[in-house]
């Protein structure tokens, strides 16, 4: 992941405090990459808007994948679209992280059957971190989701992970 | 304790205190205009904006920055290496030497040169230099794009801006900037935006001059530090992000800096040009060092706010449309008053 | 327009060679209001040519069409067709299987129906106003216009229980009657959006900034839309006064009275993109005005009665077309002697909008294409179907 | 209108347009916000809200009517008829089950919320309910297996059946054979019919109720 993420041999009381600190500068940043795929985005935008308003949680929405930590992929991706999405997330910063916003992006949704240009979820592509369900998830839904990434990242470490 | 007294002494060990002062000043201040400047959009439309980390989010920039140190700095393999690295320094280098002749207080000034603000003029024009080696660096079409729109805006807006400053320097006499300040003490009526410290005639017939110097010198600083409406070079919509769509992580929070810094620079200087500087608006009430530092922080924020607020109101100018207003509509003005003035002060 | 300026000479006369620039925009930009390409040829800030690239939300609804089981199964479909006005799309669809069926629908379900159509258009302008102000640069008429646009949605949830894809016009009636509060939250949310609409016009649409940017840019001449086929709010906005709900009224739109908006060239010419975006402010006055209207002589009755427990056309074909926010809409049923429609095909507003881009902008500026953009309105869900 | 006048007039206007502008967003700015802070307080949903589909395993009948009616085929039932010996229950409506529903699967993940299953289920046991906050780690945890049964139930379930379409096939035989040696000897007694089960409906329309 990161500059720091599991560099460190040993977990001691250092190590844990800084996860801690680090964790939560991560997890309250959390930029947006402003990009919109279909009626998902239409829900994204109302999430940004003033009704709900994602910014509550330091969700910035940055037009440049370079500036961003989360990519909300809204809506449907199409196999032209596939290889733009991958190289869009190929050009994010690491840490980077994935939400999968709607059926559509899940695993194709309503064009999961016949739809012979629909990608079937875009985790074949690349690793996704929250799925959030919906057609299309209400703006309260994505920022539920947003807050379990955020309880994901909590439990990051820069420790290695050790072998089991 | 008597080495320390010596060491304090020692001009150099004093002048690299000194110049701690304003990083200090500006990264303290960055975090409060940060946070202020998402407020203040969030409640002109009518949301909320940072409530979830800490009071009110008040914990929020220390979580950008925090974050930001975190992230991967990449330097794209097309990129020149050696520029691309070096641009975010310069830029913010040319913004940090004009915090130099800045004069915070009546007792702290890090430089009082004779000359400070010629020397601030030049200092700041040295962002141009580093936002076009950003652009040309980051082998991205739309940031060269981006930094070619900010060159030629930045060098046509330092025209009307020095003409503005210039028509201050001739009423007043002196381009050191403490002095200027000195010069408008005794409270509000004595500021240059309410005719300055003159005779009565002179006072009403410079008035309407120097409030039209004053809103030109408003128009360039704004075109100058890149914000809405002249916010071209990394207008979101046309440019992704203009100079600095290439730069992640660090090099990017250095930009953010600068540019923060920069908004502060530019309406220090409107403060100290038109509305006395640290100068208390009730004359020698609530005066002194202390006092006069909080003054000036009060009113350079006061403009950092209205720059907000123009900017989260007006839609952005075309490229030919920025010529424009800077060539033909400001400078003309400018001229205009500059002329006006000799007349008045010679009379 | 700015007119291509001369090539710069050295001092020996001769021009200097200079080179043209091509730049993608799209499929990740953030003013292409999702996910087109357009490959621009840029000569410095001159735009010289462009090249639309589509397929990026490519969705295949024609072919999941025949795939259905039944005709009420294409309704979902086709909310997604155009997810800013699933409303009308799911209108123009109905309008079409109901000629094929030849069903006659009650009063009261007409009424209905015009109701959220008016209110989906008044939506879809929000979007289509605040995304342009925002590709202008002026972000907050666009919060300000989805505050609003929240309280529609609200109404619609109240109705059918979705926000943006609602399934709720069937062949042959509704899902559900409007509930009880409807009229009464209709009415309240008329009277605080008159309000928003007065002051977005004073905060964008009449800044000086926002008309010099918009202003004689983009002109869209009569005849060139004529021949292109535009329609909606790019066809008025370019002086012609044609819309499909007074010249060939579908469902009962002939019984209220409103005004065609068209374009009149107030800030420069006719057809420019001041002239569009102001059609369509106006317009949502205009529909205030139907929906005012169709509330207060509303009509009892069923709105279930007319729905076929089964439907089963006999072989044969109907277009149906209706005036959606972006332009003419029509759907083109071919039925055989099957529960499945043998083929459905949308005629998408959009998608012929779009098309008159590489015309208007040629010889514009970069940001003036980008307002061009803005002007026309795409939904690429509609684009590319 | 000549140059001059032209020059400052578009002076004028971009100050008094920029005036009025600031003079709206400072009226808002002052005015209060509308935003609702969502994990703390939450908006009253509808009535008729349709997010997640919730499904009552105890009255399902299988008749799989839901199945059909979906547009993206997102429910995957599997069922087998029970023999009639077997009682299965009865749902709270009343009616008598009689089909083994070993599989009810529905794969949230791929619903559109369309709410059409809703309509056609004869014993009101889909249901969408307002719940929207199921966001997942993982993609398979989307999948919701409704149905009841153990696969070892599934298991007797299956020989129960397999026993009982044995027997019928043999008491078929049976009455084959014995038909054959009635006819053979030219005395008609005609044999008994397998008992019919009582099919659910199997038309493909959706029959919409008003609710």
């Amino acid at each position: 992941m990161g500059l720091l993420d599991q560099k460190f041999e040993n977990s001691n009381v250092v190590v844990t405090t800084m996860d801690n600190l680090l964790n939560w500068a991560r997890l309250s940043s959390l930029w947006q990459m402003q990009f919109g795929l279909a009626c998902c985005a239409i829900e994204m935008m109302a999430a940004s808007a003033s009704n709900f308003d994602m910014m509550r949680f330091g969700v910035i929405p940055r037009a440049t994948p370079r500036q961003c930590d989360v990519m909300i992929v809204s809506g449907t991706v199409t196999l032209k679209m596939a290889s733009r999405i991958k190289r869009l997330y190929d050009q994010m910063s690491e840490p980077r992280y994935v939400i999968s916003m709607g059926s559509c992006s899940n695993c194709g949704g309503p064009y999961w059957e016949h739809g012979y240009h629909v990608l079937k979820g875009v985790d074949r592509i690349i690793p996704v971190d929250v799925y959030v369900p919906g057609c299309p998830p209400r703006p309260e839904a994505l920022i539920e989701g947003l807050i379990k990434l955020q309880e994901k990242i909590r439990n990051e470490s820069m420790a290695k992970k050790k072998a089991v | 304790m008597n080495e320390l007294k010596l060491l304090l002494e020692n001009p150099i060990v004093m002048s690299v205190l000194l110049a701690f002062v304003p990083i200090v000043f500006i990264l303290v201040y960055a975090l409060v205009t940060l946070y202020g400047e998402m407020k203040v959009a969030a409640h002109i439309q009518n949301r909320l904006a940072y409530m979830e980390n800490g009071w009110h989010g008040t914990l929020q920039p220390f979580a950008d920055i925090l974050k930001l140190l975190q992230k991967e700095d990449i330097i794209p393999t097309a990129a020149d290496k050696f520029l691309f690295s070096l641009a975010p320094y310069l830029v913010f280098v040319g913004t940090y030497a004009s915090f130099a002749v800045l004069p915070f207080s009546s007792g702290f000034i890090g430089s009082n040169i004779d000359l400070g603000i010629l020397y601030l003029v030049a200092a700041s024009s040295l962002v141009v230099v580093g936002l076009l080696m950003s652009g040309w660096a980051s082998n991205n079409k739309w940031s060269l794009f981006g930094s070619l729109r900010s060159a030629a805006q930045i060098v046509s807006y330092e025209i009307p801006g020095v003409l503005a400053i210039l028509g201050v320097v001739m009423v007043l006499g002196t381009m050191n900037m403490q002095t200027m300040t000195q010069m408008q003490d005794g409270g509000i009526q004595n500021w240059l935006i309410f005719g300055g410290n003159f005779a009565l005639g002179q006072k009403l017939a410079l008035i309407p001059f120097m409030f039209i110097l004053f809103v030109i010198y408003l128009l360039s600083s704004m075109a100058e530090v890149n914000r809405t409406p002249f916010d071209l070079p990394e207008a979101e919509s046309e440019l992704v992000q203009g100079y600095n769509t290439e730069y992640s992580g660090m090099k990017f929070a250095i930009f953010y800096l600068a540019e923060y810094a920069n908004l502060f620079l530019v309406s220090a200087v409107v403060v100290i040009l038109f509305f006395g500087g640290w100068t208390s608006p009730f004359g020698s009430f609530m005066g002194g060092p202390v006092w006069s530092a909080f003054w000036f922080i009060m009113k350079g924020m006061f403009f950092v706010f209205v720059n907000i607020w123009l900017r989260w109101t007006l839609p952005r100018l075309r490229v030919d449309q920025l010529m424009y207003v800077s060539w033909k509509v400001l400078t003309p003005f400018a001229l205009f008053c500059i002329i006006a003035i000799g007349f008045i002060m010679v009379v | 327009m700015i007119e291509t300026l001369e090539k710069p000479k050295t001092s020996t006369g001769k021009t200097l060679r200079t080179e043209e620039m091509i730049v993608n925009m799209g499929p990740q930009h953030p003013s292409t209001h999702g996910v087109l390409r357009l490959e621009v040829v840029l000569d410095g800030e001159i735009v010289t040519d462009v090249i639309p690239h589509l397929g990026y939300l490519h969705r295949c609804f024609e072919k999941h069409c025949e795939h259905m089981t039944s005709y009420q199964q294409v309704i979902p479909y086709v909310d997604r067709m155009d997810y800013v006005a699933s409303m009308t799309n799911e209108m123009a669809y109905v309008v079409a299987a109901e000629k094929l069926l030849k069903i006659e629908v009650c009063d009261r379900v007409h009424y209905i129906r015009i109701i959220m159509a008016e209110l989906q258009r008044i939506a879809s302008h929000l979007i289509a106003i605040g995304t342009f102000g925002i590709d202008m640069g002026a972000f907050t008429p666009f919060l300000y216009y989805f505050r609003d646009r929240e309280k529609i949605l609200e109404l619609f949830e109240m109705t059918c229980g979705a926000r943006l894809l609602y399934n709720y016009m069937w062949i042959g009636g509704l899902s559900h009657d409007i509930p009880p509060q409807f009229v009464e939250k209709t009415k309240e949310f008329i009277v605080g959006f008159k309000k928003t609409l007065q002051e977005v016009n004073d905060l964008l649409n009449y800044n000086e900034i926002f008309i010099k940017r918009t202003a004689n840019v983009g002109i869209l001449p009569k005849d060139l839309a004529i021949n292109y086929a535009c329609s909606g709010p790019m066809l008025r906005g370019s002086g012609v006064n044609w819309d499909l709900r007074r010249d060939d009224p579908y469902t009962m739109y002939d019984k209220f009275e409103w005004d065609v908006i068209v374009g009149k060239g107030e800030m420069g010419t006719v057809g420019d993109v001041w002239d569009r975006n102001m059609v369509r402010q106006l317009e949502m006055w205009e529909s205030l005005r139907i929906i005012e209207q169709a509330i207060a002589t509303l009509p009892e009755g069923d709105v279930s009665k007319a729905i076929p427990k089964r439907i089963r056309p006999v072989p044969g074909d109907a277009y149906g077309r209706v005036e959606g926010p972006r332009g003419e809409l029509g759907v083109y049923i071919i039925a055989e002697d099957s529960v499945t429609p043998y083929r459905i095909k949308a005629r998408a507003p959009a998608f012929v909008n779009l098309s008159v881009i590489t015309e208007i902008s040629k010889g514009a500026m970069l940001a003036d294409l980008v307002a061009i953009m803005g002007s026309i309105d795409i939904v690429l869900g509609e684009v590319d179907r | 209108m000549t140059a001059l006048t032209t020059y400052f007039n578009d002076i004028y206007r971009s100050v008094s347009s920029t005036m009025t502008g600031m003079r709206i967003t400072f009226k808002q700015m002052i005015s209060p916000t509308v935003t609702i802070q969502y994990p703390h307080v939450k908006m009253k949903m509808p009535d008729r809200v349709r997010n997640r589909l919730f499904m009552n395993f105890d009255d399902c009948i299988g008749c799989e009517l839901c199945a059909k009616a979906c547009p993206v085929d997102c429910i995957d039932i599997e069922v087998m008829k029970a023999p009639p010996t077997e009682s299965l229950g009865e749902t709270s409506t009343g009616q008598k089950k009689r089909i083994y529903v070993t599989k009810f699967d529905i794969d949230i993940a791929k619903c559109c919320y369309c709410g059409l299953c809703v309509y056609p289920c004869p014993t009101e046991c889909l249901k969408m309910t307002d719940v929207y906050e199921f966001s997942e780690y993982d993609r398979s945890n989307l999948i919701y297996n409704f149905g009841t049964m153990s696969p070892s139930e599934v298991e007797t379930a299956k020989i129960k059946v397999k026993q009982y379409d044995e027997e019928q096939t043999a008491k078929k035989a049976a009455a084959a054979a014995q038909a054959a040696a009635a006819k053979a000897a030219a005395a008609a007694v005609p044999p008994t019919a397998a008992p019919v089960q009582n099919a659910p409906p199997q038309s493909l329309d959706s029959t919409p109720t008003q609710q």
